[in-house]
């Protein structure tokens, strides 16, 4: 039991809880500022401000029933909700959140924070995404209900047509830094040119950043791009039959993943924990204020912009951005290649 | 690192996921579980590539796996795309209903 | 080890796929079964082919299949019901001839074993790993471009293959989930 | 540099073979006539630079590319511009470049793409010809002789819908083929007697021997490549073809089958001077058949009615003369006429193009008549042309026509003399009655054409000028020592009718003054009785010739038929061929033979699988069970 394996275990238990206490906060965040653009009041009357108002719906959530519909799957409707939230949970595992640190001197060798460095940690990014589609997958087809069944295959359709566009936008981030490890791009985003202006990827790849927020928000299942649960058409989409805490599951991995892909997001385009006034130790506070600023535009668009239809949702990704992606990604290894950036 | 396994073992365990592959083409009536059983044995397959591929300390290995994946998507999408056309005249999956080419 | 536990799920996965006949299960298994596969890479110091082997095994392929099987609602299976054609005598009846094949491959496996188990050298993992994503892909695109590039055409014929194939007769309806899986 | 002469025109066939359906007439023309003119620039370069070497070695060569080495077969794709080839190829091109200019006017009528397709194929033979001339050995050689033939083939038949065009352009190929296939069978022996296939090697291995005086391997060599200049030179017997090859358009009658490709077979065998001169019995041959078809083709041309035809078997006639001057070992004369010839022929040629043109494509000589006031540039153009060809003194016939009787006369052939002679007359009867029928007396056709005839075009009637004007000045490069020249063009020539070594051993053969214009007065007095005698026949007295023919009607029909040799060819050759073809090879051995073993192999496959269909079940299982069997019985097979 050496301090080292202490304060890994430590830091993976942090990075739960932090992650179910983001949901909880994203759920506030949301609904004020949902309130906010609707010029409404929102949640006021838990606690100060409404400040309790997500502990309050998680007693609702864990105090309701568990229902199954008779004609379900079992073991695939109870596998679905923990699929979809695994798979989140993991993906953030390889996502770094700030500089190496030796926890004021308590350990002999700086530690990242990072729950798993590996050298390949972009395409087990991948690897764990690709699974999240399983939870929606399953949930549609095991909830034997016909919006969930429609809204699990639009959503999946979805999932998989985007995720091409994301893994090309990231590519060309990956072909500019030379290198498969978060840590590493992160490092690479570090100082300024001509001391004003950061090293970010996002002014050498702005149409990579675009594609990337963009598919990020599809992959998401989020407005304009959430179709699975429509309501005018699906009901609730995938999550139909679902109730109680396997309910609050997929609302979960739902918030995580959307803090995933914008922690991503700030390590990828935006320097990650690298900024300007403060030290290196304190870097997670530009990484919590660059990953907040993505949320809330997460937030924004979702209250402002109306919903696509599913089948321009499927041209637009196959048709512009998967090709503006592929010419991104060229136009960068070009570059790369012959200015040798 | 732990001491590895030794290599007879990887190929051991490939023989039978191979075997097991194979012999499930012929348990299942199901076109689509027997394309599964395909799938098995080319994993199989690549995990001979790629346990020979350490064993010789070479990358080839690792290459021609990348190159049966691809092949196996590609046989995936064709193989499915089949499957469906074929559903669609005989509202059927079972093997043994398209023997109409039968001599 | 973890060589044996992964080998254990490998081999118990896989067996599950061709013993229960629900094709859902037998997806999620075979998925089962490739993550279990995937670990083995890791072991090998082949983490480049690991997470690819999630990726587009797992995460492409798999789905396809998913899809699949929730399109055409084949989640029971059919009963050997289809009576063999009474014919000549050099017609292998198709009763037999799966309960041959059946056979036949398990032989195969003991085979295998066998042929394993009487090798001379025992092989040894001495030769140095190639972990290097970058290494990889210099090798990709040099000594095996041409592989590559044909490997890529393969990829295009199938793909028109596949659309042409799924594509109804009748003019699809917009989105139809049948022609977004095939293009796949 | 010398590459670039044939490879100007293989551009040009290139561009518009390629682009020409797209693009418009002015354009695909420019194109064409551009790539000769420079080829004709370019050439005009190359041998002002051979003239500036010394008189003994003048000679560039151009290895191009090493073309087949096999073994003891090393062929070089060698080109080399040496005082003959120097002199084709300013023909070739000087000529070629007229007569495109020629064509852009007579094939304005063409569809474009037709049009293009005519000037590619134009190109593609001025560039075949250009690499036959050039070529520095038998196998670059023979490239440009299939070239030509090929291009030759299809521009006969360039109006392919029209049957006869087609059938024309066949029989000019098959025709070709029989003599290209002795050509083949000379150079292998060639080969195989002095193991290369260089002109300049083969001339030195050769010029160490003596002459054969018996027939020998010298002798059928010469005699196998002769037979090959008969077929591309239209000489007795394969001459057939030439006539019928009229069907072409007019320019390339005047191109390919008057000034350049028909003398291919003339410049073969001066080329191989050393080895023919080496061989006295072929030359006897070649001397003999040389005038025989003067003599016969003269005659046939004297009864001719269609306009172009009469000029063919001119054509054909003066070729004679051309044979019989390298028969007698008058090298020189014979080039030097195949060089005066090119003006004259392809002058009357474009002339008579320009006749057809103004009358819509009419050809018959007894449809025309008193074309001369409609027509004076083609008339007086024209004109020049007879009287060239006729070899009335102080134009280009004269000279070269004259040299090689002067030459035949003093190697001691009085017989041949007499003939040629006679056939000079001949020659001059039947251009002269050609003449008159066109351009004098009265209009005998219908009287639709009557007004609104209109003369040549420009680009047509500059091309006339300057070939009259070279009909008349041409032959002044070669006067002969007795008129007070020096002979200029033999002198030139010379050195490449010696092996590189030989000196000039048997220097000019110096007849006497007197016998030298005696046999001048004997040629010019043949060629005004000869126009006398048409002028008598067919300006004078018409009903007189007519009267004639009626008298000899047995003869007349004879020469009218052309001796019957196309259906002596088909009785003799093609109906035996066709015959054994019908009855043994295709009733016997194809329908029995081939047929039977193809149905009883079908019917072995059929029956075998009738039996092997029972193992295709259909069950994919079954197929699998299959192929298992077949691999743990492999597997078993290696463990055992």
């Amino acid at each position: 039991m050496t301090p080292r394996f202490i304060a890994q275990i430590g830091l993976t238990l942090f990075v739960f809880v932090m992650l179910l206490n983001a949901a909880a906060v994203m759920v506030y965040f949301e609904r004020k500022l949902a309130a906010l653009l609707q010029q409404r009041l929102g949640p006021y009357r838990v606690g100060p401000k409404g400040l309790l108002q997500p502990i309050a719906d998680i007693i609702k959530l864990m105090f309701k029933e568990e229902l199954r519909p008779a004609a379900a799957d079992r073991w695939l409707f109870a596998l679905a909700p923990i699929l979809s939230a695994t798979a989140a949970f993991t993906a953030f595992a390889v996502v770094p959140f700030g500089a190496a640190t030796t926890l004021f001197g308590l350990l002999d060798e700086p530690m990242l924070l990072q729950v798993a460095d590996v050298n390949v940690a972009v395409l087990v990014l991948f690897a764990v995404t690709s699974m999240g589609v399983y939870g929606i997958v399953l949930a549609g087809w095991s909830s034997n209900s016909k919006y969930s069944l429609i809204g699990g295959l639009r959503s999946s359709a979805q999932m998989i047509s985007y995720e091409l566009s994301y893994a090309l936008a990231l590519a060309s981030v990956l072909v500019l830094a030379n290198s498969l490890s978060l840590t590493e791009i992160v490092n690479g985003q570090a100082g300024a040119w001509l001391g004003v202006v950061p090293r970010w990827h996002l002014f050498l790849q702005p149409v990579g950043f675009l594609i990337f927020m963009i598919a990020g928000v599809a992959e998401t299942n989020r407005a304009p791009f959430d179709f699975p649960e429509a309501e005018q058409e699906l009901v609730a989409g995938y999550h139909t039959e679902y109730s109680s805490m396997s309910f609050a599951m997929f609302f979960l991995a739902e918030y995580i993943n959307m803090v995933t892909v914008s922690a991503v997001a700030a390590d990828l385009f935006l320097g990650g924990w690298h900024g300007p006034f403060l030290p290196e130790s304190l870097g997670w506070i530009w990484f919590l204020v660059k990953v907040g600023a993505i949320l809330f535009f997460y937030v924004w668009m979702r209250w402002t912009l109306p919903r696509y239809r599913y089948d321009q949702l499927m041209s637009f990704g196959w048709k512009v951005l998967l090709p503006v992606a592929v010419v991104n990604l060229l136009v960068t290894a070009a570059g790369v290649l012959y200015f040798g950036l | 690192m732990t001491a590895m396994a030794p290599l007879e073992h990887y190929l051991i365990l490939s023989a039978i996921l191979f075997a097991i592959g194979a012999a499930g083409i012929f348990v299942r009536r199901n076109l689509i579980t027997m394309l599964l059983a395909v799938e098995i044995m080319l994993n199989a397959v690549n995990l001979t590539f790629v346990a020979f591929g350490r064993a010789l300390g070479a990358a080839d290995g690792q290459i021609i796996v990348f190159f049966v994946m691809t092949v196996a998507a590609a046989e995936a999408a064709v193989g499915l795309a089949i499957v469906i056309a074929l559903f669609r005249h005989r509202e059927s999956l079972h093997p043994e209903a398209f023997t109409t080419l039968r001599g | 080890m973890l060589f044996y536990l992964f080998g254990a799920i490998a081999v118990a996965a896989s067996l599950l796929v061709i013993a229960q006949p629900n094709p859902v299960y037998s997806v999620l298994l075979l998925i089962a079964s490739f993550g279990a596969l995937s670990g083995l890479y890791v072991l090998l110091d082949a983490p480049f082919v690991a997470a690819i082997q999630i990726i587009i095994y797992a995460g492409a392929i798999m789905v396809l299949f998913l899809f699949v099987v929730m399109l055409l609602h084949a989640t029971k299976e059919e009963p050997e019901g289809v009576p063999a054609e009474a014919g000549s005598p050099l017609v292998l009846p198709a009763r037999g001839a799966v309960r041959l094949g059946a056979w036949l491959a398990v032989a195969l496996g003991i085979e295998f074993v066998w042929a394993l188990a009487s090798a001379r050298e025992s092989g040894d993992f001495a030769g140095g790993s190639v972990s290097s994503v970058s290494a990889l892909g210099r090798l990709l695109f040099t000594e095996y471009a041409f592989a590559f590039e044909v490997t890529s055409i393969l990829i295009l014929v199938a793909m028109v293959g596949a659309v042409v194939l799924a594509r109804r007769e009748d003019p699809p309806d917009a989105g139809g989930a049948a022609t977004e899986e095939g293009a796949r | 540099m010398l590459l670039l002469i044939p490879l100007l025109p293989f551009a040009g066939f290139l561009a518009n073979a390629s682009l020409g359906r797209r693009l418009p007439k002015a354009v695909s023309g420019t194109i064409a006539c551009s790539a000769i003119g420079a080829s004709f620039v370019v050439s005009v370069l190359s041998v002002t630079r051979l003239l500036a070497q010394p008189v003994e070695a003048r000679a560039i060569a151009q290895d191009v590319f090493t073309w087949i080495s096999a073994g003891r077969v090393d062929v070089a794709f060698g080109l080399r511009l040496d005082p003959l080839s120097a002199l084709m190829i300013l023909v070739v091109t000087g000529i070629g470049s007229l007569i495109h200019v020629y064509s852009t006017a007579y094939m304005h009528e063409e569809s474009d793409p037709e049009y293009a397709r005519y000037f590619s194929y134009l190109n593609l033979f001025a560039a075949f010809m250009l690499v036959l001339v050039l070529g520095s050995n038998f196998l670059v050689l023979f490239v440009g002789w299939e070239g030509v033939g090929l291009c030759s083939y299809l521009l006969i038949g360039f109006w392919y819908r029209k049957p006869s065009a087609a059938d024309a352009g066949k029989k000019a190929f098959v025709v070709n083929r029989i003599g290209d296939f002795a050509f083949i069978l000379g150079m292998l022996l060639v080969f195989a007697t002095f193991g290369t296939l260089e002109f300049q090697a083969v001339a030195e291995q050769v010029a160490r021997l003596a002459p054969e005086t018996v027939f020998g391997t010298l002798s059928l060599i010469t005699l196998l490549l002769f037979i090959g200049a008969t077929g591309k030179s239209a000489q007795i017997p394969l001459f057939v073809w030439l006539p019928d090859a009229m069907e072409g358009p007019t320019p390339v009658s005047a191109l390919i089958h008057a000034a350049t490709m028909v003398t291919a077979g003339v410049y073969m065998i001066g080329r191989n001077a050393v080895l023919f001169s080496h061989a006295p019995d072929t030359l006897a041959i070649i001397a003999l058949v040389g005038v025989a078809t003067a003599l016969v083709a003269g005659t046939i041309g004297l009864v001719q009615t269609d306009i172009k035809r009469v000029l063919a078997y001119s054509t054909v006639s003066q070729l004679g003369y051309m044979f019989l001057a390298m028969g007698v070992g008058a090298w020189g004369a014979g080039v030097f006429h195949l060089y005066t010839h090119a003006f004259f022929k392809a002058l009357m040629f474009l002339g008579s193009g320009a006749v057809i043109h103004a009358l819509h494509g009419e050809q018959d000589l007894r449809r025309m008549g008193g074309l001369k006031h409609d027509l004076p540039v083609t008339y007086w153009t024209f004109l020049i042309g007879a009287l060239a060809i006729a070899g009335v003194p102080g134009l280009a016939g004269f000279f070269s026509k004259d040299e090689i009787l002067f030459r035949t006369f003093t190697s001691g052939h009085t017989l041949l003399w007499v003939v040629g002679v006679l056939t000079a007359l001949l020659t001059a009867t039947y251009m002269f009655r050609l003449v008159f029928l066109a351009f004098h007396g009265v209009r005998r056709g219908d009287g639709d054409h009557g007004h609104g005839l209109h003369d040549a075009p420009p680009a047509m009637a500059i091309a006339l000028v300057v070939l009259a004007v070279g009909s008349v000045l041409a032959g002044y490069i070669g006067v002969p020592h007795a008129l007070g020249g020096s002979n200029q063009l033999e002198q030139f020539l010379e050195p490449s009718f010696r092996a590189g070594a030989e000196a000039a051993s048997h220097g000019e053969t110096h007849a006497s003054l007197a016998i030298e214009f005696g046999l001048m007065g004997a040629s010019t007095l043949a060629a005004v009785a000869g126009i006398a005698l048409a002028a008598f026949f067919f300006l004078r007295r018409p009903e007189a010739a007519a009267a004639l023919s009626e008298r000899f009607s047995g003869v007349y029909r004879l020469l009218l038929n052309k001796y019957y040799v196309d259906e002596l060819y088909d009785a003799a050759v093609v109906q035996p061929i066709r015959r054994t073809s019908e009855g043994a090879l295709w009733k016997g051995l194809d329908v029995r033979v081939i047929d039977g073993a193809v149905n009883g192999v079908g019917a072995g496959v059929f029956g075998a699988g009738s039996l092997l269909r029972r193992l295709q079940t259909g069950s994919v299982r079954a197929y699998g069970a299959g192929l298992m069997l077949g691999v743990v019985l492999v597997v078993g097979y290696y463990l055992w």
